[in-house]
């Protein structure tokens, strides 16, 4: 079985969303991912992008308070950032970057667990066994090439096993493209065929630098570079963004190998909460964007349709409302992290000098180390 | 005499080295139009233009690869990695290349290439953020490895380090970024690259300590009741100044070495050995040390068990001294 | 038993490995239909499919990377870099992932990745095929590092280390490859990893070692008249076996360390250090180190003057006898 | 200015020389490159290609003989190499890996120099400010981005004096293609807009693995990806070589920026002497390629013209013989190296470390330092 569409035009972004009218775009190859999607899928969509907006908010807020280290924002994202999420099976694996809080929150991870990496309290955060997705990568690029061994054991788990039909799914930056594991990665994959989606969030920026500084072409064409199929998808149309995904893991299920989706999108906020973007983007920019708001495209598909009632998205509201109060409560409640557990998880088995440091430290601050460890 | 912060300083260091000699070029991510994330070179791309301050891909091999070209036609790059987690996808270019390349070419091509790393812990940031990195690099010949302590300090040894015709890996304490000191903008005398520096005298014990732990040695020494404490900063990690350090632990017979590194395998290893071996005799206490434990560094919450601190250098202060 | 080259001993450890447990994977560069160039996986692609030992395009991080997700998803991999100075294009997948993945994930996720790497000098072969890169590993938090010595020994260590739930970076000697010993193919009994082992008793002075320099030790052992020389193999030189070498020290009251790798920071440096301060009022010499220098690794025809070799343990050995 | 040719078809080699007949084939576009070559260069590049095997020849025996510790053989690639460094001119900057022996004979290295690091009397070999070429480079990947940093200094150098037109070239081969590094350096090129070539021999093999494990689709498609210009050439007609070195070279040199050139050939001995081929090619496909050997294929244009008389080729293999004989001597006559020049040119200034370690080194071996060292 094969599965593939003629390459577009490279410039040419898929779209489903007309973003005057808020009609579906019939597009031949894209449109029948979209199939099943109905009202109360359209809703549930759009729930999602308003609450993973206002999650965001809540940890900027918490940020800002006091009470995490650090955050960075996903605002401008969400589109791309549920819509492939929505695409995937639960047990498909993802491998996210440090920005994909939407894409945690549709994988079930609990929104006040992500937040305690950036409160400081944990390195990571879940248990990735528990979700099928791994804890975010701070380091750029190791975990793109993660994605492809993970998908060379799917394949040798289906040659055990034929009924076997994971993929995988790994997220990157623009500026992560321009990492030697990126390109590593294509080529990795496109010579063991693996099943796994490279998705791309172009947002435009690496902290300041500007896309133009890791790409001078559309990033989608270092697929083909790489004998990789390309797909690129405008990120902030979130069925657009859906159906490619869909279609992207359905060829990987099929055998049919990798595909790496570039979403344009744009980063609305600082690259984090320590950044400045005043210092390198300007208003006009900015409300460029705003004007390709991705939860105001799907709330035109609503609209249109009649689905966005009064007590609809006051529901909505209350959802998003709710979720940010409680994430607010557990993260304040979120206790420290107990000093001996500096020793815990290096090994498999401690160590004779982990065993001695952690005597020395148990002695030096009193501790006793019953119960401790591992 | 100026009052600056050690960020400040190194930016005026900055400043004067691309002022002073038109070869030298700064390069990296976020370097240009930000200025960095830690502002140290702030303004540089405005002043001197982007074709001497360049903002780079993200790629960190692609960064050391290219200012390695550079330098090889006649340039003098300066680069920063933009945290110290980040140097070791550019481990191949440093190591292998960077390093070798005089000594393989038999001294035909020199490599005057300065790489900047804010490095170490204590800013309550997440992984990857506050690792201190510099033994894999002070065990790599062909490399010198420096670390400053203070604003003044700093000012003067980028650039020496610029100057040198040897690459340096140049280790900033992040968070002594916003630490102030005196700086002579126009001083011209400096203490090069390979001295260690006497920062307090003291007869009963020597402390050793280089960039962010400096301050912790002094502040200890301050607090060392009934014990005359000499503080040593480090200043060359490779090659370490040996003669200062014996010629201190002649006098104290005792010596305790300090670093937010990992003791295992860490800088104390082979100050401890080699001091041991010069002053076998004279040394009244084994040479201990102080660092960071044998784990990854941790979550930020933890940073404060795993780093050093005045407490744990007066309790190795004591135990030290304890030994008859 | 059976008398095997290194080489085969290890070829044999594989391949029981690939017999006993069918998650365990070979890969690399070569490793396939060549056998890879030191034929150490050699028919091993026939035997057990080209889905199990495979041939990876010509990229360390990218076999690392891969790798790493192959553990993720269940494998245990046993991965080859074809030279020890090959190894750093994958140093970020290594000490930044690999080694950290447990610790991150508060030990959810294991990465029970074998790193086969042969190392050392000695063969006559051009710039980057002759480095003991081991202290770069040893020093990384949440890596085993090991060494093997003889076949026998090969044999079991390469299986236990594929058996590790953790990361093990294996270095092989390559200049022994093709020295040959008895081993026991149906051998069920193994030292474990983690353990150093007391290759020939003495009395006057312990010698450690690890790897290549095991025989140069024991060679040098047997021609040092009129001194009792106790010889330990390391095997482990991460975590480091320091009971076994101070229970050693306490007896013979002296310790040399040999090492192809630069004395400067090198693991003598630790063994040192940690010896002398278990041991301070034990020892009557300082400890001595015998290794490379603080220069690259030199051309070939001049390998011979920067290995330690058996005069120059004989020296170190002489000086140390000779601290009163 | 700006120099553009439309991109083949990525399948399509660019070809010069006619393998049935040795007439020249009339390209649009490259043919004009060779304006200039007419029957003396014919036979000057004839007999390069002749010597230059015939010194591959001689290397490989000196290893067989323990004159050389190994010998990394060119066979087979003679057009490829004679071909692109023809195109350049003295003022330009080679970035070689290990087997450009040939690149080397065009640049003016004393071939008997070349063997050194071979025979492990160097690390290196010789001074490359004199011919404007680096030395080998062992660890595959890394000098890639050498020669974009080397050509962002030659940019910055035209700032200064706009009279600077170098341009700077770096060999690879199909296995480099799959380091992070080649690709850092396709795209840090692209960015800059270097004067960079990419020169890759795909010589189909990476020691035992066939060039279909680092890549599905042409090696060159990769350049595309990143922006950069790419072609595709039969690495076995000396001429067609030339042509495209010379296109991307002016294409370069007058600010369009980086080129990647594929050229398509084969390793005709095995990867190194320590090599065994058997174990991994058979031999109907060494005589595929014996058919297109690329010295043949010029001597049809010699034939052709009738320039291949006798006393020519007398003549050649009387330069070829000479040369052999003149290295054969020479490099027996290699002197073994100082042994305390293992401490020289660590840095710029000695350091003490290594100022103690000579001392100690000379007392062991009983040297005198008086005049040693730097
Ligand atoms: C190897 C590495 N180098 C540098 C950094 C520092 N850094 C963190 S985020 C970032 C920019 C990433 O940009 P992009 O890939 O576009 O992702 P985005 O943040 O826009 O989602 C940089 C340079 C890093 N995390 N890892
Ligand atoms: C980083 C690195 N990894 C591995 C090697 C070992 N090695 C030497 S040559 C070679 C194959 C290179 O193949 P290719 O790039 O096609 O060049 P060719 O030898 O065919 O000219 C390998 C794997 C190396 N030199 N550098
Ligand atoms: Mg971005
Ligand atoms: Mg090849």
């Amino acid at each position: 079985m094969s599965i593939t569409a003629p390459q577009r035009d490279l410039f040419e972004q898929v779209a489903i969303i007309d973003p005057e009218s808020g009609e579906l775009i019939d597009d031949e190859i894209y449109s029948p991912y979209l199939a099943d999607i109905g009202d109360t899928d359209l809703r549930e969509i759009y729930r999602d992008l308003v609450v993973v907006r206002r999650l965001d908010a809540e940890a900027t807020a918490l940020q800002r308070q006091g009470q995490l280290g650090l955050w960075a924002p996903l605002a401008g994202q969400e589109a791309a950032q549920i819509g492939s999420a929505r695409g995937l099976r639960p047990s498909d694996f993802v491998f996210p970057s440090y920005r994909e809080h939407g894409v945690a929150y549709v994988r079930g991870v609990d929104p006040a667990v992500v937040l305690r990496m950036w409160r400081g309290t944990t390195l990571a955060g879940w248990n990735p066994r528990d979700v099928n997705m791994m804890t975010p990568a701070i380091v750029i690029g190791p975990h793109m090439l993660f994605a492809v061994g993970y998908g060379m054991g799917i394949l040798r788990d289906k040659t055990l096993n034929s009924a076997v039909d994971d993929i995988v799914i790994a997220y990157c930056g623009d500026g992560g493209t321009s990492q030697g594991d990126f390109s590593e990665a294509l080529g990795f994959a496109a010579s063991f065929r693996t099943p796994t989606v490279f998705f791309v969030q172009n947002n435009q920026y690496a902290i300041s630098s500007p896309v133009g500084i890791q790409a001078t072409v559309p990033i989608v064409q270092r697929a083909a570079g790489f004998g990789v199929h390309g797909i690129r998808v405008d990120g902030n149309d979130v069925l657009a963004v859906l159906a490619v995904t869909r279609h992207a893991a359905e060829r990987a299920r099929a055998g049919d190998g990798p595909t790496l989706i570039e979403a344009v999108t744009y980063r609305m906020g600082p690259h984090t909460t320590s950044d400045d973007p005043t210092r390198y983007r300007d208003a006009a920019e900015l409300e460029f964007w705003r004007q390709r708001d991705p939860i105001d495209r799907l709330r035109l598909v609503l609209d249109r349709r009649g689905l966005a009632d009064q007590e609809f998205l006051a529901s909505v509201d209350e959802t998003a409302d709710r979720y940010a109060a409680e994430v607010r409560e557990a993260c304040i409640a979120t206790p420290d992290p107990d000093p001996i557990s500096l020793f815990d998880n290096v090994y498999a088995t401690e160590t004779a000098l982990l065993a001695e440091e952690r005597t020395d430290f148990a002695d030096l601050h009193g501790l006793d180390l019953q119960g401790s460890g591992e | 005499m100026t009052t600056l912060t050690m960020a400040k300083a190194l930016n005026e260091g900055l400043r004067r080295s691309l002022g002073d000699d038109d070869r030298v070029m700064v390069m990296g991510e976020d370097v240009g139009r930000l200025g960095g994330v830690f502002r140290v070179t702030d303004s540089l791309q405005s002043e001197f233009g982007a074709d001497r301050v360049i903002d780079t891909p993200l790629a960190e091999s692609g960064i050391i690869g290219t200012a390695i070209g550079l330098a090889i036609r006649g340039y003098r790059p300066v680069c920063e990695i933009q945290f110290d987690g980040f140097i070791y996808p550019a481990f191949d270019q440093i190591v292998s290349q960077l390093a070798k390349i005089r000594h393989r070419t038999d001294g035909a091509v020199s490599v005057p290439l300065t790489i900047r790393v804010p490095f170490g812990g204590g800013i309550g940031a997440v992984e990857h953020h506050s690792e201190s990195p510099e033994a894999y690099f002070a065990q790599t010949a062909g490399l010198r490895v420096v670390s400053c302590s203070s604003a003044d300090d700093a000012y003067s040894m980028i650039q020496d380090a610029i100057r040198s015709d040897d690459p340096v890996l140049f280790f900033e304490p992040k968070r002594r970024y916003w630490d102030k000191a005196e700086v002579d903008l126009d001083g011209v005398t400096s203490l090069g690259l390979e001295t260690a520096r006497v920062l307090r005298e003291g007869t009963d014990i020597t402390v050793v300590a280089y960039g962010p732990m400096v301050a912790t040695a002094l502040a200890a020494a301050n607090e060392a009741e009934g014990t005359s404490v000499e503080v040593i900063d480090l200043r060359s990690l490779s090659p370490i100044d040996f003669d200062t350090i014996e010629r201190s632990v002649l006098k104290t017979h005792r010596l305790v070495v300090v670093h937010e590194a990992s003791v295992f395998l860490g800088l104390g290893a082979e100050i401890a050995a080699r001091i041991t071996e010069r002053c076998f005799f004279q040394l009244e206490a084994p040479v201990l040390r102080v660092g960071g434990y044998a784990t990854p560094y941790p979550a930020s919450k933890l940073e404060q068990y795993f780093l050093p601190d005045v407490d744990r250098v007066l309790d190795t202060i004591e135990r030290s001294m304890a030994v008859e």
